[in-house]
């Protein structure tokens, strides 16, 4: 009589309404894509193969992380792309042209990064623009910046470069790269920032409602400058680790790799209209997209257009199932 | 024996040129009964990298890839090295520390087809020697190797010219839509004093051409049109008299490609440049040549 | 949004005369300004005159430019004003304008001496045709977002990547050239000496505010589009709305796709269209449509098409070097969006007060 | 004016507050003192400016003119987390939290017990699950908000609010998705906070809530400060006549009964009956000359769907008003979806008007003749930048279909008549239906299924955030409707209202019905009895 509203008569809850359940789906989709590749290729299941799956991506699993915070808030920035770009060419040029130390070249670009992207939190936020163009705009401006400070690529010989690019990390007898290091670091530390720090939750809050969230009494301007400048930092510190990765700076580099990672917080789990995902999500969405990758390489057959539609066909089995999954779990 | 097998990273299928090397390449692995894993970067040096390492994972005999981008090739180059896989470049060079990483390069020399282009037209300019042509270009993608490169060398030649002068200079991005939009917009905004277009590639130029006509001018004579590539469209433009010279940029690298790698294999010498032929096509002789192109 | 008063509680501003408080106000001064840049900038930019009965200038060049984006920007309204975005519009056009190219074709034969041409596939056909594959893609997104359910961009990425891939699947990744004069006609004839492409886009555009205006489209697109669950609570088809607001995103793609190809008489299954999303969904947002759904403004998305086409026009023209144009292009786009927000006007007003009256402090 | 008897400063003063939006003047030099130990209650018909007043206090909106003390000190919030700072702690009308979210981490965002610098959940969800407690709520605190009804979230962001230690406690309306005994629980909270000196604002529509907490009322009217007062020296009768604005009624006998406030505010409406003149089906025969009237109409057999309704059998006839009755969860708004089609039904049968029928969407379930008014106004009824008149014809036009658009000219005829006949406070037909105060759009919603003249109008808590006076004048309209044939699923919370109005009543518990009395078989106690036990069947 006294309990007005009890879950006793509630059937428990099914595995599939768990919130773990799309990341869940994904890893498994992802086990059988690996899987696959090993019975049709041989060597493709080797550890190396899976390592270089993280040192090939680990610019891509950075930026990701990023996008993660952003698209969780509600919102999407496009610009990543153009700023991993506009940091190989600010990290080449002052090495090459000012022989700048390397530590303070790094420090410079990722606080460029960061400002670019608390630049465009702050449009964002005070003038209320959608993110969508205030991104592309920063995207087309960044690319843009690039091809003022030179239009020509820029190689890198700087030493500490060159040695964080060569140096491999042995473990057992396969290796695996500092860059990919880095970015798995970033990884954790922007897992523990999501779940454990009031920012982190903030973040999710803004995604769910930002009404309420104001309402609530949450510092919303800042947390959102906040994550457009984390994401600008993570931009940067993609483009340090393309750096390191690719010994030069140009204006082209990563084109559309914003596209890519989007996808890849995606299909991790993340829901584009914000405040539901794991940030680890970004992983195994970085990790499928360099598995189709690879699977098409290792494949070696398949003409463009054939690599074109491969990854499309896949992209669309992994978001059909995933959703057909999640609704079958949790009809209503 | 254990057929030859081959790693190739493309750039991608951005143009008909890119495709007609791919097919060339494809062609010729077929017929020497070479085994070609293929890999379509789409235009990124990322994934150039990632198809290599593959590569490298699948320990293929030989690896031979188009860079998109001359720079950041070392470290992975090396880790080829480490695994004692020779590198063929194709179509455009790198730009590494260590030279022997890779064995040899096979392509054309973009700055020689600016400077072809640049010396037809200081030739053609002896005909007329008086008037002054202004010149203008249409430039590929901004930043693209081949897109500096073409310029520096038709710059270079031009340099000393004063009768030769640059009106204008706006990419086109090396297609046909956006070829004819900027052609347009030049047009209006200098109307008849353009007396020359340059093209970074024949797809601006065939773009650029309509754009001419629809102005009511006679590209070919009205305004003289230089382009670069050499592809089928160019000839036939060529035949009609809209167009009046194109440098060629052979793609056919297959043949070639499969003969280095051979030797490669084989433990033979190999040179470590090798130019592909390439010609000068004007208008004149389009007719005749037209029959054997193959792109 | 889930604030309502961001918009309404705008502006009270008594002293402006209604022009400028209508929402088209801000788009067409941002082009009436580049225009006047076009105006001291470029000599003879607004000479128009007659050659052979076709009128020919600048400003024809622009509109005509612009033609394939106000179209894809027409249906990439409508698709927003539903809260959804389609990504794939560019590969949309390549599809189309394939298809068009592949079965038209045409090939050069000699009769004796002069070069005729012959189409090979009847003309209407294959222009059919390429609508058929535009409506397939449309359908396909269609299905996807309303079907499936999944998100927009997502959705319709998978076309995206996917459907340059079709397009250059069917064309061997060669440039298909057309020789075929009637087929012309779409992208670069004349009509009353006006390119005849501005006439399609006309009649879409009418057609498209006609349906808005007489029919209760426009109500159920902006309900789908504020409160999707209260929409269908309503009686609203909301999945079969989504569905064909695609379909008809993708059909506006279509004739675009179409338009390009003829203009250019050939397709370039790799570059035609290329980006024309983005410059559809920037048209879109400079007219004053927000991304988030809603309240939209067909005749805004035109003005911003208009805008981005003049921009890029004078870019081309001031002899700009190519490697500030990027940087040209995203000063203005920031520029335009700041001085539309209402935030902006706010604080505009605040520190040039126009003399309100009594204020808290 | 009355003297206070309590302490003699305030804590909070609100000095000539003046509020306009476009077009209206929403507040009009409100003044307003609010005691520590004090329940201060804010009185005022719909669109009184009852919650602009409180957002302006709390930071939301900014005054136009006017000055807000705190402690005597000028403040001058300039957001919700300012006015936090100072103190203020509030529950919104309209439910302001992250569905997303836990239910632990919505009360706790912002200020999480933290452990080594890090969010200590478990400690949270402890906290939550105590705090809960003390509204006897017992639910799973990890699971996401969205899971829980309407009134468990608005219990969340009461808890919410209580966590703060404030000075000031505001809350607006928290009652109106809230049943008794949860009122209840609220109050005995509410009482003890008072105890502990917090002054607390609180806005409701229900006369009896008010005296059973107030110490002080204001009551607003039109934006303005009608007057303040000691609830014990203000009669029933003189509240409502002073939130209406004209002595409407003649004072006797209306300060008891079962339901005050309804007996106060029928009488207040008698004058005003005629407004139910507007017929919404003009077409239709009269009552008494439908020979049809009380034939079944909707009967569903076995209607169920997993985890929401145990199967359900259901009679609805023609002309009839059925009341629902039950608790929170008990399963009424399940029922109603699944009778509209909103939801698809697992099992079971419904047939309309003799024929089968399976609804698959609320489309096929309007064609049938039926409308739903939900009781989740914000997510599933308004939309909000749209303006009351495309609101009100929103569902006429969806079942028109596309194509054949209603003419402007019947649709502001339409509007506007159903804007006079609901008494609907708005500036214009065309403004956006977001603007309006809760209460009214409430109405807007209503008319938006009345338009489409429906057989079965399913009317789920349609009274939920609407004043007295509009109460009673939609339950009269809905009655007025009954009698000219069109069936009526009324369900509420209030279960004073329910027994008042309904022809039958079916009494739902754990989500299924157990038990159906005819009118006048069940009074105030004798219905708390069986929800509660749930086994005397009639
Ligand atoms: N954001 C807004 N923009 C324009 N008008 C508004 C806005 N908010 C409130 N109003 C108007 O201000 C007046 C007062 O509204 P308010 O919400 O304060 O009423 P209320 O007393 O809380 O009514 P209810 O009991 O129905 O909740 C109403 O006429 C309403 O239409
Ligand atoms: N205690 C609970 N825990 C979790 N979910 C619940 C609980 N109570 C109800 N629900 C869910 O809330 C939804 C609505 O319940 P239902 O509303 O049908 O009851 P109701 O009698 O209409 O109550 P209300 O007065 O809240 O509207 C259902 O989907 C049900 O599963
Ligand atoms: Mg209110
Ligand atoms: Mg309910």
């Amino acid at each position: 009589m006294s309990t007005v509203v009890n879950t006793s008569g509630l059937p428990a809850r099914p595995i599939t309404s768990s919130p773990y359940f799309t990341p869940l789906i994904t890893v498994l989709l992802l086990a059988m894509l690996l899987g696959a590749g090993g019975a049709a290729y041989p060597g493709f299941l080797s550890l190396q193969v899976m390592f270089n799956l993280l040192i090939d991506n680990a610019f891509l699993l950075v930026i990701a992380v990023g996008m993660s915070f952003v698209i969780l808030s509600g919102g999407i920035d496009l610009s990543v792309g153009s700023v991993l770009a506009l940091t190989t060419m600010i990290c080449a040029y002052m090495l090459q042209t000012w022989h700048l130390p390397p530590l303070l070249v790094i420090g410079i670009a990722l606080a460029v990064g960061a400002l670019f992207g608390a630049a465009m939190g702050a449009m964002i936020h005070y003038f209320k623009l959608q993110p969508f163009i205030v991104t592309l705009a920063g995207m087309f401006l960044a690319r843009g910046l690039c091809y003022l400070i030179s239009i020509n690529s820029i190689t890198i010989e700087d030493p500490f470069f060159v040695a964080l690019s060569q140096t491999q990390l042995p473990i057992g007898d396969c290796f695996i790269s500092p860059g990919a290091l880095i970015a798995l670091v970033t990884l954790v530390i922007a897992i523990y920032v999501a779940h454990c720090t009031p920012f982190g939750r903030a973040i999710y809050a803004i995604g769910g409602n930002e009404q309420s969230a104001l309402m609530m009494g949450l510092r919303v301007a800042r947390t959102k400058v906040l994550i457009y400048a984390f994401s600008g930092f993570c931009a940067a510190l993609a483009g340090v680790l393309f750096s390191f990765y690719m010994l030069s700076g140009y204006g082209l580099h990563a084109q559309g790799t914003e596209l890519d990672a989007i996808a890849a917080v995606v299909i991790g789990g993340t829901l584009l209209s914000g405040g539901y995902g794991y940030v680890a999500g970004a992983l195994t969405g970085v990790l499928v997209l360099g598995a189709i990758q690879t699977l098409i390489a290792f494949d070696g057959t398949l003409s463009s257009w054939w690599t074109k539609i491969v990854i499309g066909a896949l992209l669309f089995i992994f978001c059909v199932v995933q959703r057909v999954m999640t609704m079958r779990g949790n009809k209503k | 024996a254990k057929p030859l097998v081959i790693g190739f990273s493309q750039v991608g299928a951005e143009s008909e040129w890119r495709t007609a090397n791919t097919v060339s390449i494809k062609d010729a692995a077929k017929k020497e009964g070479i085994t070609l894993k293929f890999a379509d970067a789409q235009q990124k040096q990322e994934s150039q990298v990632k198809a290599i390492r593959s590569f490298i994972a699948q320990r293929v005999d030989v690896i031979a890839f188009s860079p998109v981008v001359e720079s950041g090739w070392d470290t992975v180059l090396r880790e080829a090295k480490r695994a004692n896989i020779p590198v063929i470049l194709t179509d455009r060079a790198v730009n590494v520390s260590d030279p022997s990483l890779y064995v040899s390069f096979l392509g054309s020399d973009f700055v020689e087809e600016g400077r072809r282009a640049g010396r037809w037209l200081v030739e053609r300019q002896k005909k007329t020697p008086d008037a002054v042509l202004n010149i203008v270009e249409l430039q590929g993608t901004v930043g693209s190797a081949p897109a500096l490169d073409r310029k520096k060398g038709f710059e270079e030649v031009i340099a000393g010219n004063s009768k030769l002068k640059m009106l204008r200079s706006q990419t086109g991005d090396f297609t046909r839509a956006k070829g004819k939009e900027v052609m347009e917009a030049f047009l209006k905004a200098e109307g008849k004093k353009i007396n020359v277009l340059y093209a970074h590639n024949d797809d601006m130029a065939i773009g650029a051409i309509q754009a001419i006509e629809e102005a009511g001018l006679k590209p070919g004579k009205d305004i003289l049109v230089i382009s670069i590539d050499g592809v089928k469209g160019a000839f036939e433009a060529m035949i009609a008299g809209k167009l009046n010279v194109t440098v060629e940029c052979n793609p056919l690298l297959g043949p070639q490609l499969m003969q280095i790698a051979r030797d490669v294999a084989a433990g033979k010498p190999v040179p470590k440049r090798v130019v592909t032929q390439e010609s000068v096509f004007p208008a004149e002789v389009a007719a005749k040549e037209f029959p054997n192109r193959k792109y | 949004m889930h604030s309502p008063s961001a918009r309404v509680a705008a502006p009270t501003g008594t002293n402006l005369p209604m022009l400028v408080q209508h929402s088209l106000f801000r788009p067409l001064a941002a082009l009436a300004i580049l225009l006047l840049i076009d105006l001291f900038m470029i000599p003879g930019f607004f000479h128009l005159e007659l050659k052979d009965g076709h009128l020919y200038g600048a400003l024809i060049d622009i509109a005509n430019r612009a033609a394939p984006l106000i179209l894809a920007a027409i249906g990439m309204t409508l698709v927003i004003a539903t809260r959804g975005i389609d990504i794939s519009v560019g590969a949309t056009v390549a599809i189309s304008g394939t298809v068009a190219a592949m079965l038209i074709g045409g090939t050069m034969v000699m009769q004796n001496g002069t070069p005729a041409y012959v189409a090979n596939t009847p003309m209407w056909l294959a222009l059919a045709a390429a609508m058929g594959a535009a409506l397939v893609c449309g359908a396909w997104n269609g299905a996807l977002v309303a079907g499936l359910g999944l998100q927009p961009i997502v959705a319709t990425l998978i076309l995206m990547v996917a459907g340059r891939g079709l397009a250059q699947l069917l064309t061997d990744g060669q440039i298909i050239t057309v020789y075929y004069q009637p087929f012309f006609f779409i992208g670069s004839g004349y009509l009353l000496g006006l390119p005849f492409s501005l006439f399609i886009v006309a009649a879409v555009f009418i057609v498209t505010a006609l349906m808005l205006r007489r029919t209760a489209l426009g109500l159920f697109i902006q309900s789908v589009g504020i409160n999707p669950v209260a929409a269908r609570l309503a009686g609203i088809r909301t999945a079969v709305l989504i569905f064909l607001v695609y379909v008809f995103c993708s059909a506006c793609a279509g004739v675009a796709g179409l338009m390009i190809t003829s203009n250019i008489k050939s397709a370039d299954a790799n570059n035609a269209g290329l980006l024309l999303e983005l410059d559809a969904i920037l048209a879109v947002t400079l007219g004053g449509t927000s991304l988030a759904g809603g309240k939209f403004s067909l005749a805004g998305s035109v003005v911003g098409a208009l805008i981005i086409q003049t921009l890029t026009y004078t870019i081309y023209s001031i002899g700009l070097p190519p490697e500030v144009n990027m940087v040209v292009k995203s000063v203005v786009v920031f520029l335009v969006c700041v001085s539309q927000s209402p935030e902006f006007k706010n604080m505009w007003r605040r520190a040039f007060p126009a003399r309100p009256k009594g204020n808290a402090s | 004016m009355t003297m206070t008897t309590t302490s003699s400063s305030p804590v909070l003063e609100l000095r000539g507050i003046s509020k306009a939006f476009t077009g209206v003047q929403a507040l009009n030099s409100v003044s307003l003192d609010l005691y520590p130990g004090e329940v201060h209650t804010l009185m005022g018909q719909n669109g009184a400016g009852k919650s602009t007043l409180i957002k302006v206090l709390t930071g939301v909106h900014m005054p136009d003119s006017g000055q807000i003390l705190l402690a005597g000190q000028p403040i001058q919030p300039q957001s919700t987390l300012e006015a936090q700072h100072h103190g203020i702690s509030t529950v919104y009308q309209e439910v302001n939290l992250c569905p997303n979210l836990s239910v632990a981490e919505n009360i706790f965002i912002g200020r999480y017990p933290r452990k080594f610098g890090r969010i200590d959940w478990s400690a949270m969800r402890r906290q939550a699950a105590g705090l809960l407690e003390r509204m006897q709520v017992r639910i799973d605190v990890g699971a996401p908000l969205a899971q829980y009804p309407l009134a468990i979230q608005q219990m969340v962001a009461i808890s919410r609010s209580l966590l703060v230690s404030a000075k000031v406690l505001i809350l607006d309306e928290p009652t109106s998705s809230l049943d008794e005994k949860e009122v209840d629980l609220l109050f005995s909270v509410l009482r003890g906070l008072r105890e502990q000196g917090m002054a607390i604002l609180f806005v409701t529509h229900f006369l009896d809530q008010t005296y059973a907490i107030s110490d002080r009322i204001t009551v607003m009217r039109n934006g303005e400060r009608e007057g303040e007062y000691l609830a014990s020296e203000l009669s029933r009768v003189d509240l409502v006549n002073k939130m209406v604005g004209a002595p409407a009624i003649s004072g006797a006998g209306a300060a008891t009964g079962a339901a005050p406030d309804a007996v106060a505010a029928q009488e207040a409406t008698a004058a005003t009956e005629p407004a139910t003149a507007v017929s919404a089906g003009d077409g239709t025969a009269e009552a008494s000359a439908a020979p049809s009237r009380f034939q079944t109409f909707l009967r569903a057999v076995g209607l169920s769907r997993k985890g929401a309704l145990q199967p359900l059998d259901l009679e609805i006839r023609q002309g009839e008003l059925l009341g629902l009755a039950g608790l929170l969860g008990s399963g009424r708004t399940e029922a109603a979806r699944l009778l509209f089609g909103a939801d698809k039904a697992d099992g079971g049968k419904i047939t309309v008007d003799g024929k089968e029928r399976s609804f698959t969407s609320p489309r096929d379930a309007i064609a049938a003749g039926i409308g739903f008014c939900s009781e989740d106004r914000k997510h599933e009824g308004a939309i909000l930048d749209l303006s009351v008149r495309e609101n009100l014809i929103l569902a006429l036009q969806a079942r028109g279909g596309i194509m054949q658009a209603i003419p402007m000219k019947r649709q502001q005829q339409l509007a506007q008549e159903y804007v006079k006949a609901l008494g609907i406070k708005t500036a214009s037909i065309e403004t956006p239906i977001g603007s309006l105060s809760g209460g009214n759009q409430q109405k807007v919603l209503l008319a938006r299924w009345l338009v489409t003249d429906p057989k079965l109008l399913i009317l789920d808590e349609p009274t939920r955030g609407i004043d007295v006076r509009a109460k009673q004048e939609i339950m009269d309209y809905v009655a007025a409707l009954c009698r000219k044939g069109m069936s009526i699923l009324f369900i509420s919370s209030e279960l004073p209202e329910v027994l008042r109005v309904s022809d039958r009543i079916v009494v739902m518990r754990d989500r299924k019905a157990c038990g159906e009395y005819p009118r006048g078989a069940l009074d105030d106690t004798t219905v708390l009895h069986v929800i509660a036990a749930g086994d005397q069947h009639a």
